[in-house]
């Protein structure tokens, strides 16, 4: 893995490299921060918290044309593929994410949709200096510089950026930036180390998840459900937010005699979402659903692809309208355990 | 619905009317390759039998199940093909009708854009008629009996019209007997039959017919339901008398210790009755009645020792304790007959009623003559002295009526009439009386009347026109101040005895009857009828129709008519023994409602209702809809916030994809 | 607010054989974050707070109780819910009265006058968040904030939430208990969110929106936490028929948004719920403003002041306005 | 086998034949089709137990159980209820109309296991329809297995499927058939009573055996109540789940059940291994 | 917009009153612009405000809303409630940035032809100089 360095004013020349492929960076303010394409011949600034929505939206999007036709038609058509896109700026949680999520897409059979835009999308992270508030990464098997899910890290040093590959792509990128890099010495990568370390130091907020996982499904009856889920809205905010969510529905829109059949992320905290249409509901409040969520999370996915399915951005946190604190809930579940 | 839509289109040429400005050929094509059309046809006639023909022949052979027809408005012809498809085996409402012409053809020249809005309205069509669901009209059947409101003359002859045809008839009368208005009348115009000749035998017949239920001094409480099935509750006011006990021998009467005491109702305040009393000596049923207002002993608890009338009455049919029962039954229909109030001419002040004894009303003047009224028929009046006869006679014609400061604009149609034949019986009993008419206009228009007016003005009854601006006292004499407008003279008339022509007006009370039973009023205050013309007994409420003055001013002879044909309408639904409901109307989806009651608060028939439902355990409330009320407006679906109400056939799930092929067509 | 006078009230309610629970505010999990409690016994009652960061309008949780199918022969539970309510809170309490949402003996309401509310974003923005929870208090001529044992104040106009700002109903409208003296009420601010927005060409007015609703997400928080939205099986996820399909983008966005607010004409009481939910931080109080603004103006109706009053959707006047008739 | 390298598009077929099962609101109809593509046809392999996502285009996809044994030839069957509204288009389909196919898709009873042993089904309405394949497969094989027992009821006679087929089946006297309505009808010449009810009166024995059983889940829950009193032990009894799902492939979520993805770890399930889900009876 | 650009109208019209006298109007032939595509419906009331911004979304260029005259409405007062519910709907619609162009009400009665022809002139002519409504389409996304 080769450590190059990055002075900051060249970062508009090593964005203008990448011209040709459709770039994404977090844009708008403060909190509003989503990411979204970048006008050619800008170079995006990177400073910020992390954006509200998860780039997940790059490989996952929250509606996808399947396929179209004609109504009464024998004939489909799959969209073409997507072209080669770079998102600059992503946070070493929401990569991670992408690695997680990968094991489900790619269980038994490919999501040839999810995948072909996996392959055409450039990862290139950037390691949290400031952690937010309710992150905690750390304890969920990330970290402010993970490189899980990414192809080229960058950490911020002050004047540079230290650029580290992580797959072929990212050495492809490196290699594509040239002689805009320079090698970084074992000064620079010591002084990467400890702005790590200094930033996971201030990560506050962690999970104690060890033997949740077993445990949890024999707290199916425990009342902690009820009284973390009695505020629960049942909006979907939690779920959308989430970079690990990943679940979907499927419907076909018309319109006249024009029709395509699209996927859009769907929440397994809507009723809708179980309901059969006989009208009975396996997930009938919010308490089961609120509960299938956590246990998603910690001990199904756990149990199919032996990795926590969170990766403590905190977002889910952040934006509950009714403080649903999910490290708070894993508080309780150890508690209970 | 479980079977695919096979749909078939039918273009129709209208002659030319269509075809020359639709291509009516390109929107068949069109037609054919439109999702389930399996046949697509112009002809040029499609309204025409073998037009039908073709349609019908389709169904069989295609197993057509939905059918188009673009041709003219639906309201020319959609019952005439609704009848078609019906007559194929298909139901009535599987059709929809594109409006090729009055919408298009007549109104657009060009061809191509003619052709072009055709293929999209064939095209919302389809989108429609493919989510059409079957109706059915449903029967339910109708209670054999009725309710007549008002036992006045209309109310008795339709009581007596329906109870003969066999129904059950209950009859019910606010004041203590049967009879209203005519009973209070002497002789009628023009014939000058003796009112209460002609009328006494009908209500006697009314209260021994053994299919009408008579409740007198009783009030409708509340109905509910619907034509064929309306819930009636009536209120039995207590009449402190055993009913079934009193013999109506009138000794209570006479012994009441306020006896003759009262202004009686009857004789228009001009006698006096006992605070128990029979309202006159005819009437129907012959029971005594007290007045809670006036009895001594109930209102003040105390009358001497022992009240009177119960010390008297050898039937012991005095009882204090009597309290109000309510009795509920069930009818098909309901005739209205509430009749009229007399304009009260105190609001016209220039007349000086309420200042000079000597101005009276026209009923007033009906009992001064009646041979049962106060005076036993002798015209009198009042001199300050002493009773006389009155020498100068004047009548004024249009008091409350055609009058706009009183908020009247109509005519009352019988003051002409009356004033015409009091001035005759005056002049019967007073041979030398100077009698004159103030009017603006004569409106003798019924059977008989222009020759009784005629023989009026013979018998030296001057008609002046003008109507009087003020009347005023001078000395003993009464002073009615005119202008002879043919003359364009002015006059102070000086008389003895004024008789204003008071005009009919809606009762005072109507608004009650309204309420029951979700009646309007027209522009004059009186009942509104469904069609001025064709449907002038029904209203908007099926079931409920309105016969005599509670409608509008009438004589006898038209309420009567009137009330037979009231009595006739309602006894379809009665003879019939069913009623058929639209099938056209809102459904309610219990299972989404959330019982807001949104609905309810709209229809303006009353037609949704909230009821208690289990859902899986839980009492929820929901609306219902009454099939038997709605007329399928859909005024309510907009206001359901969960959609869950929705008018057949016109369901959001219908109309949405209209306007989605509207609109995805270019 | 005496706050021990809350508790002790709220023990006592909560403590009633005839009471579910009662809900109210309690301190969240870090930050400046509230949580909604809720209240099944005497204990619990002392972890409620009221004060200027208690913005959850908390009526919402009495039609968000999910009715399972009863087993044969169980008895629904028919115990009351006791609500502790702000002046703009109650204005929902009282629509839903009107609407029959719920029926006056199935609720205790617990009214708090409020001298009006902090705007969380603001807050955070200005006095950023630690960890440990914070609390903030009233004083005369503003807020307190309190972290880490230090005291920090802050004049009023510099945190007060916009709907606040705007609040023409401080106490509440309807209660069975009230905590506190009603407070006084002030003059409401003129509502300059909505009048910029109209005082845009229709082009800008439009732009603004596709803006605003292509960030939308259909999370559909604004309309769960909507005391107001309580259908359950709301239209816009139904798809038989399809109002709105369920594709995110700004076209279904706005078909769904436009119906959301159009649904509330008449209806939403203006607690501003919607907006402080909004993960997307789209400005939907403006549209439901603007609609209350309308029929106040126009039509003379306010709704959720009369528990008994009749629905504005479900009326008519006669002389409605009608100069937009052609 | 050609397959569609996406696997979620659909196989076009046609509705050869349909008929209706039963009438009602909630009517079944069954849906004989045959894949329009002669390779798919011939390649298509299916087990008994498998579901199959058919749908309408335009309208949408459901996921339902093949009613037919790969034994029966080259055709599907699909026996639907009229729920929703996919079912109800599908509902509108007549013999030449189009449909659409994926899968199939899920796990499958282990017959090959069973080889040797007594299979008892146990089946209740519609929930029969992924019984019948069972049946037809153990009929076609019946030399390998230890005999078949079935037990079939619903609500009144009208409400059975494959009634024409059963009422054979049960006057053949080598398999042991059971029909059953809940209540008496005129001319009704089987059993009556509930379901679990004539699995005590047919009092099979446990005794080297095999019970499948899928239903309403009132009845399910009293079929293994039953099926313990009668001595079979957990591992001995079958069922097949039925939730939402959306892809069918494991990847939307819609059909989890525990940490169960029904789509792919069903729909067949031991009750060895149901029991442990708590969700999947809720 | 192009030159030739020809708005696409849908109407809803009440039974009684509009849609009596849009049959009024082509029974005395009179001539008027052929972009209004009449959805008849039994009142106004129950035009659902929100087949409005369906139809906007599902490609018209204006809406017309058209029923019979206060107090003449045949189911008593269906038209008073479409009048308050309609009302609202344009005020939020503006407010949304949709040209108050775009939608229309008016009071129709069934002797009213000439009115007709006024209405949709003036609709047309609207709904025009809006120009076409792409902002809104529904399938302007991703199809």
């Amino acid at each position: 893995m080769s450590a190059m360095l990055l002075n900051k004013e060249k970062w508009p020349d090593f964005v203008g490299k990448l011209t040709g492929k459709k770039l994404w960076a977090p844009q708008g303010k403060g909190e509003e921060m989503r990411f979204a394409p970048v006008t050619e011949g800008e170079a995006p600034a990177l400073e910020y918290g992390n954006t509200r929505v998860p780039p997940k939206q790059a490989v996952f999007p929250q509606t996808e044309t399947m396929f179209r036709f004609q109504l009464g038609g024998e004939e489909v058509e799959v969209p073409e593929p997507e072209e080669e896109t770079v998102l600059l700026g992503v946070r070493p949680c929401d990569a991670r994410s992408m690695a997680i999520v990968d094991n489900l897409f790619g269980w038994e059979e490919d999501d040839p949709y999810y995948f072909k835009r996996r392959e055409l999308v450039t990862l290139v992270g950037l390691a949290c200096s400031e952690p937010g508030l309710n992150c905690f990464c750390t304890s969920v098997g990330g970290g402010p510089a993970s490189t899980e899910g990414l192809d080229l890290l960058m950490t911020d040093l002050g004047e540079h950026y230290f650029l580290e590959a992580v797959t072929e792509k990212g050495e492809a990128l490196l290699k594509e930036a040239g002689d805009l890099l320079e090698e970084a010495g074992d000064d620079k990568v010591k002084e990467k180390d400890k702005k790590i370390e200094e930033s996971a130091g201030k990560i506050k907020r962690s999970v104690d998840h060890e033997g949740v996982p077993e445990s949890l499904p024999g707290l199916w009856d425990d009342p902690l459900w009820q009284s973390v889920s009695a505020s629960c809205l049942g909006c979907g905010t939690c779920t959308y937010l989430c970079p690990t969510c990943h679940c979907f529905d499927i419907q076909d829109e018309v319109e006249g005699f024009d029709a395509r059949r699209c996927r859009m992320w769907d929440s397994c905290m809507f009723g809708e979402y179980t309901l059969h249409t006989s009208g009975h509901n396996p997930r009938p409040t919010r308490r089961e659903r609120t509960r299938n969520r956590i246990n998603h999370k910690y001990s199904y996915f756990v149990d199919k692809f032996d990795v926590i399915a969170c990766v403590g951005c905190g977002r889910c946190i952040n934006l509950c309208p009714v403080n649903i604190d999910i490290v708070e809930i894993l508080r309780q579940v150890k508690e209970a355990i | 619905m479980i079977e695919k839509p096979k749909i078939g289109v039918y273009v129709c040429h209208c002659g030319i009317n269509i075809a020359s400005t639709v291509d009516v050929e390109t929107v068949e094509e069109y037609a054919l390759k439109l999702p389930n059309v399996e046949v697509a046809r112009t002809y040029s006639y499609m309204c025409s039998d073998p037009g039908q023909a073709l349609i019908k022949e389709d169904i069989k052979e295609h197993g057509l199940n939905r059918i188009i027809v673009a041709s003219c408005s639906p309201r020319m012809h959609e019952t005439t093909f609704r009848k078609a498809i019906q007559e194929a085996g298909l139901n009535p409402y599987f059709l929809e009708m594109a409006n090729i012409r009055e919408q298009c053809s007549w109104v657009h020249q060009d061809m191509e854009e003619a052709t072009a809005k055709a293929k999209k309205l064939v095209t919302a069509s389809v989108a429609k008629v493919r989510l059409l669901e079957a109706l059915e009209s449903t029967e339910v059947d109708a209670e054999p009996a009725a309710l007549i409101i008002g036992a006045g003359i209309a109310g008795i002859q339709a009581a007596l019209d329906i109870a003969d045809a066999g129904f059950k008839t209950y009859l019910v009368e606010k004041t203590p007997s049967v009879g209203g208005r005519m009973a209070q009348l002497d002789k009628t115009f023009p014939t000058l039959d003796c009112s209460a000749c002609i009328l006494t035998p009908k209500m006697v017949d009314c209260a021994s017919h053994p299919n009408i239920e008579l409740l007198t001094y009783s009030e409708v409480e509340e109905i509910n339901g619907f034509i064929g099935n309306f819930d009636v509750r009536v209120r039995k006011k207590a009449r402190y008398v055993d009913f079934e006990k009193c013999t109506g021998c009138g000794d209570c009467a006479k012994e009441c210790r306020v006896a003759d005491r009262f202004p009686s109702e009857f004789d228009e305040g001009m006698g006096k009755r006992s605070a128990i009393y029979l309202p006159f000596p005819q009437a129907v049923p012959a029971k005594y009645t007290i007045d809670p207002e006036q009895c001594l002993y109930l209102t003040r608890g105390k009358c001497g020792k022992e009240p009177k009338c119960q010390e008297v009455c050898g039937a012991d049919a005095i009882n204090f304790e009597q309290e109000d029962e309510y009795v509920e039954f069930k009818v098909g229909a309901i005739i209205v007959a509430t009749g009229f109030d007399p304009f009260d001419p105190s609001r016209k002040p220039e007349y000086g009623y309420d200042d000079y004894p000597n101005v009276i009303t026209g009923m007033e003047m009906e009992r001064l003559v009646s041979a049962s009224g106060p005076t036993g028929g002798k015209v009198l009046i009042n001199n300050g002295k002493e009773e006389i006869e009155p020498k100068e006679v004047a009548f004024i014609k249009c008091v409350g009526s055609r009058d706009e400061s009183v908020g009247n604009e109509y005519c009352s149609r019988v003051c002409c009439m009356y004033t015409a034949k009091q001035a005759h019986l005056i002049r019967e009993k007073l041979p030398d009386a100077n009698i004159r008419i103030y009017y603006m206009d004569v409106r003798a228009f019924g059977k008989g009347y222009e020759e009784f007016y005629d023989r009026v003005r013979r018998e030296n009854v001057r008609y002046i026109r003008g109507n009087p601006s003020e009347i005023f006292k001078r000395g003993n004499k009464l002073v009615v101040k005119a202008e002879d407008t043919l003359t364009s003279t002015p006059l102070e008339d000086e008389v003895d005895l004024v008789v204003l022509g008071v005009g009919l007006e809606p009762r005072a009370e109507m608004r009650q009857v309204m309420d029951l039973l979700r009646l309007s009023q027209s522009g004059d205050r009186f009942f509104l009828e469904a069609h001025p013309k064709l449907r002038p007994v029904d209203t908007a409420t099926e079931g409920v129709f309105l016969a005599g003055c509670c409608q509008g001013p009438k004589d006898i002879p038209d309420t009567v008519a009137q009330a037979k044909g009231a009595a006739s309408s309602a006894m379809i639904p009665l003879a019939r023994g069913s009623v058929t409901i639209d099938a056209q109307v809102a459904e309610v989806n219990e299972a989404t409602c959330r019982g807001c009651g949104f609905c309810v608060e709209i229809c303006p028939y009353s037609a949704i209702e909230m009821v208690t439902v289990n859902r899986f355990g839980h009492e929820i409330e929901v609306a219902k809809v009454n099939e038997a009320l709605c007329k399928g407006c859909g005024s309510c679906s907009p206001a359901c916030l969960s959609d869950s109400i929705q008018p057949k056939s016109f369901r959001d799930r219908q109309i949405l994809p209209q306007i989605a092929a509207l609109g995805a067509m270019k | 607010m005496d706050l021990d006078k809350l508790r002790e009230t709220a023990a006592e309610v909560a403590g009633r054989d005839d009471v579910k629970y009662l809900i109210g505010w309690k301190k969240g999990s870090y930050g400046y974050r509230i949580a909604p409690a809720f209240v099944e016994d005497v204990e619990a009652a002392a972890e409620l707070i009221f004060s200027p960061l208690c913005t959850a309008n908390l009526a919402t949780y009495l039609t968000l109780v999910e009715k399972l199918p009863l087993p044969r022969g169980q008895e629904p539970d028919d115990r009351k819910v006791a609500l502790m309510v702000k002046g703009c809170d109650s204005r929902a309490v009282a629509q839903l009265l009107a609407e029959k949402g719920i029926h006056r003996d199935e609720v205790i309401v617990i009214g708090c006058p409020c001298p009006g509310m902090v705007d969380p974003d603001l807050l955070a923005e200005k006095y950023p968040e630690t960890e440990e929870p914070a609390e903030l208090k009233w004083s005369d001529d503003g807020f307190v904030i309190v972290r880490d044992g230090e005291e920090t104040a802050v004049p009023r106009d510099e945190l007060l939430a916009e709907k606040c700002r705007l609040c023409r109903y401080p106490n509440p409208v309807v209660s069975d208990i009230m905590l506190d003296d009603p407070v006084e009420t002030w003059e409401p601010a003129e509502d300059e969110g909505v009048t910029e927005i109209e005082e845009k060409e229709v082009d800008g007015r439009w732009a603004y929106w596709q803006e605003q609703f292509s960030n939308c997400i259909r999370c559909y928080s604004c309309r769960n936490v909507c005391p107001l939205c309580y259908c359950q099986d709301c239209i816009l996820d139904r798809l038989n028929p399809t109002w709105v399909n369920r594709s995110v983008n700004f076209s279904e966005n706005t078909a769904f948004n436009i119906a959301r607010a159009f649904h509330l004409a008449g209806r939403c009481i203006e607690c501003g719920e919607c907006e402080r939910v909004c993960p997307a931080n789209i400005p939907l109080g403006k549209l439901n403003r603007k609609l209350a603004r309308e029929i106040r103006d126009k039509y003379g109706f306010e709704p959720g002041l009369e528990p008994e009053g009749e629905p504005f959707q479900a009326s008519y006047k006669p002389d409605d306005p009608e100069d937009f008739i052609l | 086998m050609k397959t569609n390298e996406n696997p979620y598009i659909p196989y076009f077929a046609t509705v050869e034949d349909t008929w209706f099962e039963t009438g009602g609101e909630r009517a079944i109809k069954t849906f004989k089709v045959v894949f329009d593509d002669e390779e798919v046809r011939k390649n298509w392999s299916h087990r008994p137990g498998q579901c199959a996502m058919i749908g309408v285009l335009g309208v949408g996809e459901s996921m339902i159980s093949i009613s037919c044994s790969p034994t029966e030839g080259e055709f599907l069957r699909f026996s639907v209820m009229k729920m929703g509204k996919v079912t109800q288009a599908l509902h509108q389909l007549e013999a030449g109309d189009k449909m659409t196919v994926r899968g199939p898709y899920g796990n499958s009873f282990p017959l090959e296991k069973w080889e040797g042993k007594h299979v008892l089904t146990i089946g209740g309405g519609i929930g029969q329809a992924p019984m019948r394949p069972v049946v037809e497969y153990v009929k076609a094989n019946y030399e390998k297995y230890g005999g078949l027992t079935m037990i079939y009821g619903a609500r009144t006679s009208g409400d059975l499927c494959f009634k024409n087929e059963f009422e054979e089946m049960a006057r053949d006297e080598e398999l042991s058939c059971h029909l059953t309505i809940d209540i008496e009808e005129e001319q009704w010449g089987h059993n009556v009573g509930f379901v679990p009810q004539i699995l005590l009166d047919v009092n099979p024995s446990p005794e080297n055996a095999i019970a499948v059983t899928c239903g309403p889940p009132i009845m399910i829950r009293f079929v293994l109540e039953n099926l313990k009193k009668l001595g079979f032990e957990d591992d001995q009894i079958y069922t097949t789940l039925e939730n939402r799902m959306k892809c069918g492939i494991g990847k939307c979520g819609r059909c989890n059940a525990g940490n169960m993805y029904v789509c792919k770890d069903g729909p067949v399930f031991n009750y060895a291994t149901l029991k442990e889900i708590p969700e999947a009876f809720a | 917009m192009s030159a030739n650009y020809e708005p696409n109208i849908v109407a809803f019209l009440c039974n009684w009153c509009s849609y009596a006298g849009a049959d009024l109007a082509g029974t005395s032939r009179v001539q008027y612009p052929s972009n209004v595509q009449i959805i008849r419906v039994m009142c106004t009331g129950r035009v659902n405000p929100l087949y409005v911004v369906n139809a906007l979304q599902q490609g018209a260029d204006g809406v017309l809303v058209s029923g019979c005259h206060p107090g003449d409405c045949h189911y008593m007062e269906g038209n008073y409630f479409a009048r308050r519910r309609l009302g609202m709907l344009k005020d939020l619609l503006e407010f949304a940035g949709v040209d108050p162009r775009r939608f229309h009400m008016s009071w129709v009665s069934a002797s009213e032809g000439h009115k007709w022809k006024e209405v949709v002139e003036k609709t047309v002519e609207d709904a025009r100089e809006a120009g076409p409504f792409e902002g809104f389409r529904r399938r302007q996304i991703d199809w």
